[in-house]
């Protein structure tokens, strides 16, 4: 198993860490059964009239987790940064990886975690504005425990 | 062991690094003394008489009869051949016992006779992972063909009750199998005394050559062999011998013999520093394994709110090499069986390191451990979210 | 290789002697670079770097990808591992076909299948030791799940038409294995052009270690492990891989790639010019093997009225090192089943020798040979009952 | 497998190799098929009234065979000169090997066959001299094959 410069990178001096007091929403997925764990913290761009144009203006994370975690976790948090909730919310897996020039097969699934924490944290924004009908269209941490 | 400056092993429950003076006694053997110890000309005739001499200081280092050793290529296929060949040499008995903390090598070996046909059953162990020989005590009938229990976890390094557990296996006219692969060489092992019928161990291990090993069989003991084919070692291992590795692996034995009691006594004091400078500079560090039975050069903690591969990938960053669970498991998901089974939650189980001290460490290796160690895990743990402070 | 002066090593087919070369590759993974290759430290990382190295190596000189190479401890390991992996990773097909004249290491395999319920057939040679294509072709049918025929064969150098038997394997969907284990590194492999999926080789053959070897098996052949345990070789060899060994394997590839042409030609040159030799001081002696058809080292005679052993102790005495038959038989009573099967008469099979060439020999090693040997043959016939002259 | 000194030293100078012309007696044991074949020849000082009192003044052998067996050969056509049939008769294999330091245990069989082709020398004696009285006593070569 052998990571990539950039995942070394990410992971050795990791972006964006830390919580942000009164979040616009905060979206946790994976558990510490398994070894992985993400919150992140978003303050939103509110777009009363279409949400899903709204952008991510701030984006902060906390993570429990193999290297691999802990760069998924930086990375996906300069990736959306700027972003559309509907751009995030159409993020997959393998843009993050792609993004951190691979990661080995067995530890694809941090990169999973690392998008869904953040859309469960999107939903969150959404729930808290009232639009559930928009929340629930969003998959998000499949069981809240990955 | 390391070229770039500073760079601390302390992984030698995942290897050793052969002992230079290992290497010098296999060294003639891979060109000037090469032969195949088959051979009846005078270059072969030296060339067993080579493997013949391992053979005697294997069998002095373990307790053993000479004809009791059978050479392998290390502790897995001597897991192998002793737990497949007790089962295959016999039909009337089909119960195999095992404990839940063994290596893979016994373990995956185990899944595969309950495949064909076995009955497993996995020993619980206590907190300190030590066997449950009341379990076992109930467990062991006269349908069992075999008890397989480690001498000591490669994890945590809990030393395991062999006596008691041989006794409770030939009560019922089973078979003792022992994987000694951690101790044999750093702790005394009399097989008579322990009571084991089949004892497994690896050359690298302790400070001789990856790729060599040995089963150790007691007389009267009935085994099937693993590789089929040529005369070798009475007709139970088939293969040309590994000369220069046979002869590492005498050399191993022997300087294990003269050294051990000393060697014994200064991991454990570079193991206890270690141990108390991380209790002094860390909070909320918990040990695992028993805290005095326990093999002199293994220290397993478990850090809270931060996981394994990250504490020892920023080691490795500082050219301290350490593992998390057993090395062939690092590269799984799952937390080490081996702590889940003494009850280690697993928050705590994926936050486990093991550091393995051995005979070529110092006191200005530990020293650097307890220098950079602190540091990780404060930074590792102000990114936690588990971490609320 | 031998200390005395003016030894002469010409049992190549039993053992080469590891070539300085690889010895010195070897050498930083004993201890400086000791790691297992399993650990995601650095030190872990380069030993695994120096494992996939060789692998390629290896794969470059059969011509293979990397992941359908699985190390192994040598031939024999590989020849199990091919004949029990493939026949029990399924149930259906329970026919085995072999010839009668490969190497204990499958003989004695499939003694051990025969015994689990599977058919063995045996296929003749002719008399120069080439198998009989069509009995094969009778005998293979869809109750075949394999057929293991050896490259070239080691007592007589006899090389197999392994592309004929691999199609007709193929025809009933059979897996082809083949103990390569006296060709690899010294003529020429193509696993595709031989239409071989299981190929078997062991490093102290040409010119690497002892303890090592490899199973080659083409992507899509199905086939159980033979050493159960960690995830090592993708699941399907567990054991701490054998670094320095591994290493060592892979430098021989490199040095085989490069020189067999050469050296082929160089070693041909000296067995034919020891074969003249003999056959110009010494009356009645015959050739064993394919005249032209066999491996470039290796010089099987029988000399009429006299027996092997008596001629290897002789040579032996002046330093020459030769072997009778199969280095792994010379301790038996009985004839070579290589010989009797080729139709060799018992008392010629008895009065075979074997002289094998290889790197480290010269000129001078056969004019040794040629100048001592007519005096041996002339004092063993003196005393023979059979010699009426 | 290693031989003895003694083994070797009978082997690379192999004591009474030969043939008697005329012998007395002649005996032969092994087949080159099993790869072992001895011959003895032997002249024996007559003894009329108590042939097995009778002594061996010569003996010669040829030996076709592995060093064992020419070891053997040897070391017994020394052993037995000068000794009476009744001597001869009850030696056993394992007298020879003693005196050779010992033989490794698949090679005992040579040792048989020196011992047993002697004693078919003997035999042979004894009928030529019209005792097969005597001569049926003895055991000599199980089936002349060994
Ligand atoms: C307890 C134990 N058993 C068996 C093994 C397997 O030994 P090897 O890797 O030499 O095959 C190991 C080490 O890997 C071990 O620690
Ligand atoms: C043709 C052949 N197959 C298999 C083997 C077995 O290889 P190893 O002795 O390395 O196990 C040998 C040599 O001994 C051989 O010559």
């Amino acid at each position: 198993m052998q990571y990539s410069e950039k995942v070394m990178d990410h992971f050795m001096n990791p972006r964006n860490v830390g919580e942000i007091e009164n979040a616009d929403g905060i979206g946790t997925c994976g558990n510490p059964v398994c070894g992985d764990l993400m919150t992140f913290y978003l303050r939103i761009e509110p777009r009363i009239e279409d949400p899903n144009k709204a952008c991510i203006s701030e984006i902060r994370f906390k993570t429990f987790g193999c290297g691999a975690a802990i760069a998924v976790a930086s990375m996906a948090s300069e990736m959306v940064k700027g972003k559309t909730l509907s751009e995030v919310t159409a993020m997959s897996r393998d843009d993050v990886a792609n993004e951190l020039d691979g990661l080995p097969p067995i530890k694809m699934h941090c990169s999973n975690i690392g998008v869904q924490a953040i859309q469960e944290a999107v939903k969150d924004y959404l729930k808290k504005i009232g639009r559930d009908d928009l929340a629930g269209k969003i998959k998000g941490c499949p069981d809240k425990k990955h | 062991m390391e070229h770039k400056k500073k760079s601390v092993y302390l992984d030698n429950n995942a290897t050793t690094p052969a002992d230079p003076r290992v290497i010098e006694k296999m060294l003639p053997y891979f060109h000037e003394t090469s032969a195949n110890p088959s051979s009846i000309h005078g270059a072969g005739r030296r060339a067993r008489d080579a493997v013949e001499e391992a053979r005697e200081k294997l069998s002095r280092l373990v307790h053993c009869r000479t004809d009791e050793t059978y050479f392998t290529s290390g502790g897995t296929e001597s897991d192998n051949m002793g737990i497949k060949g007790a089962a295959f040499a016999q039909s009337e008995r089909t119960k195999i016992i095992t404990s839940a903390i063994e290596h893979h090598a016994v373990l995956t070996t185990c899944d595969y006779m309950k495949k064909h046909g076995y009955e497993i059953v996995k020993a619980p162990v206590d907190e300190y992972g030590i066997v449950d020989l009341n379990f076992l005590s109930r467990a062991v009938d006269d349908k069992t063909l075999l008890v397989s229990i480690m001498h000591a976890n490669n994890e945590v390094g809990t030393i395991e009750p062999l006596k008691d557990i041989g006794e409770i296996a030939h009560r019922h006219g089973a078979i003792f199998h022992s994987d000694a692969v951690q101790t044999v060489g750093k702790i005394p092992i009399d097989m008579d005394a322990l009571q084991v019928d089949m004892l497994s161990l690896s050359g690298h291990k302790f400070y001789g050559p990856k790729g060599v090993g040995a089963l150790v069989v007691r007389r009267g003991t009935r085994f099937d062999p693993l590789h089929h084919g040529g005369h070798h070692e009475r007709n139970k291992r088939a293969g040309t011998e590994n000369v220069p590795g046979i002869v590492g692996l005498g050399a191993a034995c022997e300087i294990s013999m003269t050294e051990m009691n000393t060697e014994e006594k200064s991991i454990r004091e570079l193991r206890d520093s270690l141990w108390i400078g991380i209790n002094k500079e860390i909070g909320e560090v918990q040990l695992n394994g028993h805290p005095e039975n326990r093999l002199a050069g293994t220290l397993n903690i478990s850090v809270k709110y931060i996981e394994g591969e990250s504490m020892l990938l920023n080691l490795d960053m500082h050219g301290i090499y350490a593992s998390s669970g057993s090395a062939c498991t690092s590269g799984s998901l799952e937390a080490s069986h081996v702590l889940l089974a003494m009850g280690v939650p697993h928050d705590l189980a994926h936050g486990s390191l093991r550091f393995s001290m051995g005979r070529f460490n110092t006191k200005r290796d530990i020293d650097h451990v307890i220098e950079v160690f602190p540091g990780i895990v404060k930074k590792l743990r102000a990114i936690s979210p588990l971490c609320k402070n």
